[in-house]
């Protein structure tokens, strides 16, 4: 899941990377509070879990305590892409002299972690990363030995920083390491790191994010639904589900991540246009019926589709689910199912029982899926 | 022969006594499986379907000789058991959990390294030669899926792996070996390694790869392929190419992949490297009819 | 340097390993207070750094007030061995079930920790180790990955524990090799660890020795007078010197600790008494003065041998601060010394010219030593 | 020739900026030593004797490929260099530093093992191939010490070296290679490797090994001749004869141990295996010339 700026920040403070003073705001009422304890002008920062918000203005430094709240006031409850913004982080600014960049994530290639400065940062870092590759200076990390004195050392100083500077930013990096362990982070970024004029080094933003796989070890992280761009999303995840919404009319559940973008794209390319994706597969072969219910919500939907392969979740014991939640539903939308794998013979007649229409191809449902869409 | 796994192969199922180990162990023995040992910590002396139960894997290693180990172990104990695993000389381990947490298997894959072993998964369901054994739960009884024959496949799917080897058996065709290296981002074993594999195995006479958008694995493949260390006849299909690109990796992703992991960059990058690539599962079957076995 | 039990044990506790409650009394007074807060029969433990003080009757159980105060007072101050007893812990006695053994140190031969753990402790490990050496289970760490949750479990279980108390035996056997690591310990030994009627496990005793080169990690470990058997190992120790007491009449200067070791055979093998070990070679080359001040200080020395090779530490300058001491102590006992090494042609000039006989073989020089400590 | 050094090895000196570093790299290159680079972070541009200072081993091993690191770094730091030398792919290293913790050893022979590489040290002299090269401060410049001859050395000890070695030229004879293995409790490398290479050197006809009390190491080195794993002529010294048993490590210790240790111990392994043992460092040189070479 990824962290809101504001949450990462607390996380550094904690850690000892110095990030800028500053105060979260829920309301434009809260922004009163603010100006007894903040001298302006103050970097106004909304706080939203997407990238490039500072092209999109939600960025702002302003001097007049009015002005702030009304901003404050305007930001707050609107939508940036598909998410609400909920808080704006007040800041006091920061006087910049250079702006440098720090990431570690994990390099899939090498099953390590990767560590990664430059010593330009800001907004245009993935143009630099490919217009002058070079300047990005990249460390892999060995799991068990950690990230190493020497090779902060030898990053801080190709990145061309001596002196009290490179000490501070070798400290930063050191921490982040330790973060990116602790917390089970994919991705633990900052960006800009900021050198002030009077050499000390600040963390200007946070960018900090903690494998879902891993959050069981970390209960003080919940996925709520500002996490998610849409309800149904939300209540997927709360069931074990994962559903994103597509925008379309035929309604998409699939055993297996692979067969459901299978069947997404093969309903592109016979001209339809697919709801949602909607994976059941893997050890939730018991929520047949959680998915049916799901995405018998989508508004707008014209034909469900269902394309299985049960193995592990077996084809039979899909079947049960499927029958018992149309049973209890009785949905209006006709329902295609393609069904195969263990116990295949008795899912079909189950299925075929209760008046659904059945293929053994995957191809052969979404045809007739997309047909009865345009309908 | 096919690759990996033989009927020769002595297995070892961790999590054997709990319910998901013990079904799929009469399976797996259906298959012909040479299923040689269980292990469940505080149940040793049990059997399992005649297969004898150890506490630790280093006693199964040692009374039997077995040197694959297939895992059903939950996703927050799968670190302990396949370190377990490779510090009593496992080979070869196939880990079918979903949702092991991606630090964890950075452990993994850098214990599994330093000990020339090598880890199939997480989340894959499974590998098997056909015809001989299977580690997992392929079902190889489904005759119109899965039949012995010349097609190596190799997959990071589980029900589309099946999807597409029903149409390699409609093609009249059928398979060595289906090898799942699983559907997680940092899998223990990559899509290139597997090739150099099949390109070992003389049985092998083609492969079928199933991808999918993310990741840089198609394109290590048909660098392979460039490089001359797979010669044989490649047929891909790429699950995902209507998918939104995947951002959560932010900068520091984009950084590292390089503008790879679209199914079109995928794409492009097999073709140029005189793969085929397949627009429809069906179409792997038509594909392989058009070549000559 | 060697923890007392109490130290141990109070890491222990920190630690969350169980440590029968106890005090800590230097006198007899002291004893007053306990017999308010503790009740009686009490455990007495005299605090020595050297094993086998229960054999040494320095462990009693006592049930009288006033026998304890009798006890301790006997004890401390009294010596065990080279050792002053300066403290008696009194704990609560465990009600004893069963004892095993555990402990933590490091295998030279792999370069690996290695744990051990035993189903039958007490103080017998030993004899048992070499009787019966298949009861005690052993366990190698790979020093990157740490002692692993597999190994721990396997451990326990061949050790004939299951349950709770395999569980507890779990967790302190993770923590021993936590404290191992973080103490940069040489040893971590728990011996008897017992189990009481109740099933809980006791650290009953807490052997602890922490690597004198790590020290500098762990300022508040500090080396006093009591870690020593000696003052003059004491003084040689505060300045960097390593010097052992044995007893004899030819005081021993040397250069590298394999040099010191063949003089001292030397002596032996040719009849004489070595007063002592004390090798000033490596970094510590500038000590040469030091050394000398050191030795002539031990009572009944004879004569006074310096052997020395100067490589790291030059002949010459070694001889420097020889003359410079000579000079200022203006010592009575003869001095005879080998000279060798870098710069040893000024060297040999410079002790000559203060009448010094000078060697240049090692056996010479001894013999000449223990000509004239037996004249 | 001799063994692991020779005139040709290209050597790095870490911490070459250092008074010591300093000091000791111009008698290395005056005994011949091949020195291509020194490292000292920040000194980059920097000259010393002539050597170029880069500011990381790894910018040294890509600009002069260097292979083999000897260290001027305080105990401290020794740690960070070694694991930075075997990062950057040097394969031979010597750490002259006394008191290195025991656990940054622990780790640092670890990470050696996974690099198929040789930690010499720490707490060592140095090692030399005399009349080629020197790393450290063996004095090569002492004739009467070191001469070149057949004889190979291996020693936890300094100066009892020099002192063995001056008999070895008193006899008439001198060394191939002296490699200094050090005098502390976890050595990077143990005197039964070396043997193994001096077995493979042509040049050296016997080898001399100068042990002391506490450890296995002689036991080890005896065990190595009984397989048949050296077979040349074995002449040891071991000092500590009458020192008192070494207790710290207490029970676990000698548990360990085994009842081994005590130089009565080392000197029956080794007879009994056919070495020959000097009571004294002079009976070695007779010993030697009781001995055709």
């Amino acid at each position: 899941m990824k962290l809101y700026e504001y949450q990462g920040k607390e996380i550094f403070r904690n850690a000892g990377i110095p990030v800028p003073e500053g105060v979260l705001v829920r309301s434009p009422d809260e922004v009163n509070k603010c100006s007894k304890s903040m001298e302006s002008p103050v970097m106004l920062k909304a706080q939203v879990l997407a990238g490039k918000r500072g092209k999109a203005g939600l960025i702002q430094k302003l001097d007049d305590w009015g002005k702030i709240k009304e901003i404050v006031g305007e930001w707050i409850g609107r939508k940036f892409g598909s998410e609400k913004i909920n808080s704006v982080l007040l800041e006091n600014p920061l006087d910049i002299e250079k702006e440098l960049y720090a990431a570690i994530t994990i390099d899939p290639a090498s099953g390590s972690p990767i560590v990664m400065a430059c010593g330009e940062g800001g907004m245009d870092i993935e143009e630099l990363s490919s217009a002058k590759p070079e300047a990005i200076v990249t460390e892999r990390v060995n799991i068990f030995k950690g990230l190493l004195p020497f090779q902060i050392r030898n990053m801080v100083a190709d990145i061309g920083l001596s002196g009290t500077v490179a000490k501070s930013v070798s400290k930063i990096l050191g921490t982040m390491y330790r973060l990116f362990r602790s917390y089970d982070a994919e991705l633990v970024e900052i960006n800009p790191l900021v050198i002030d004029s009077d050499g000390n080094v600040w963390a200007a933003d946070a960018k900090f994010r903690i494998d879902d796989n891993a959050l069981f070890r970390h209960k003080e992280f919940e996925r709520g639904r500002e996490q998610f761009d849409d309800d149904l999303e939300y209540e997927a995840f709360k069931l074990g589900l994962s559903y994103v919404a597509l925008g379309g009319n035929i309604g998409v559940i699939c055993t297996g991540a692979g067969l459901t973008m299978t069947t997404l794209d093969l309903i592109k390319l016979n001209g339809g246009k697919p709801a949602n994706f909607l994976d059941f597969g893997g050890a939730n072969y018991k929520n047949a019926a959680n998915a049916l219910r799901i995405a018998l919500k989508i508004k707008g939907l014209k034909v469900l589709l269902l394309v299985t392969f049960g193995l592990f979740a077996r084809a039979d014991t899909i079947a049960e689910g499927v029958v018992q939640a149309i049973e209890e539903i009785k949905p209006k939308v006709p329902i295609i199912m393609a069904v195969r794998g263990t116990g295949e013979e008795r899912a079909r007649e189950m299925i075929e029982a209760i008046g659904i229409e059945t293929y053994n191809d995957t191809e052969g449902a979404v045809k007739r899926a997309v047909e009865l869409a345009e309908a | 022969m096919g690759i990996i796994l033989s009927s020769e192969t002595r297995v070892v199922v961790q999590g054997i006594t709990g319910r998901e180990g013990t079904f799929w162990t009469d399976w797996m023995l259906k298959a012909g499986t040479k299923i040689v040992a269980g292990v469940t910590p505080g149940k040793e002396g049990q059997r399992v379907h005649g297969v004898p139960v150890y506490g630790s894997v280093r006693k199964a290693v040692k009374e039997t000789g077995c040197d694959t180990s297939v895992m059903f172990v939950p996703p927050a104990f799968t670190k302990d058991a396949v370190f377990e695993a490779l510090d009593a000389g496992i080979k070869t381990m196939v880990i079918l959990a979903e949702h092991v947490p991606v630090h964890d298997m950075l452990e993994m894959k850098t214990f599994a390294t330093e000990c020339d072993a090598m880890i199939l998964g997480p989340n894959t369901a499974g590998s098997a030669t056909i015809g001989e054994a299977m580690l997992g739960f392929i079902p190889f009884w489904l005759d119109y899926v899965y039949r012995p024959g010349p097609i190596g496949v190799v997959t990071r799917s589980g029900s589309l792996t099946n999807e597409v080897s029903s149409h390699i058996v409609s093609a009249g065709l059928g398979q060595t070996s289906v090898i799942g290296i699983g559907g997680d981002p940092v899998p223990g074993t990559r899509t290139a390694d597997i090739l150099k594999l099949f390109e070992k195995d003389d049985k092998t006479e083609a492969v079928v790869l199933v991808g999918e958008a993310g990741g840089t694995m198609e394109e290590e493949a048909a660098e392979l392929v460039k490089q001359g260390g797979f010669t044989k006849p490649l047929v891909a299909f790429l699950a995902g190419r209507f998918a939104p690109p995947e951002k959560k990796m932010g900068h520091a992703g984009a950084i590292i992949t390089g503008g790879k992991g679209s199914v079109q960059s995928k794409t492009e990058a097999l073709e140029s490297a005189g793969a085929r690539v397949a627009m429809k599962p069906a179409e792997v079957g038509e594909i392989l009819k058009e070549m000559s076995f």
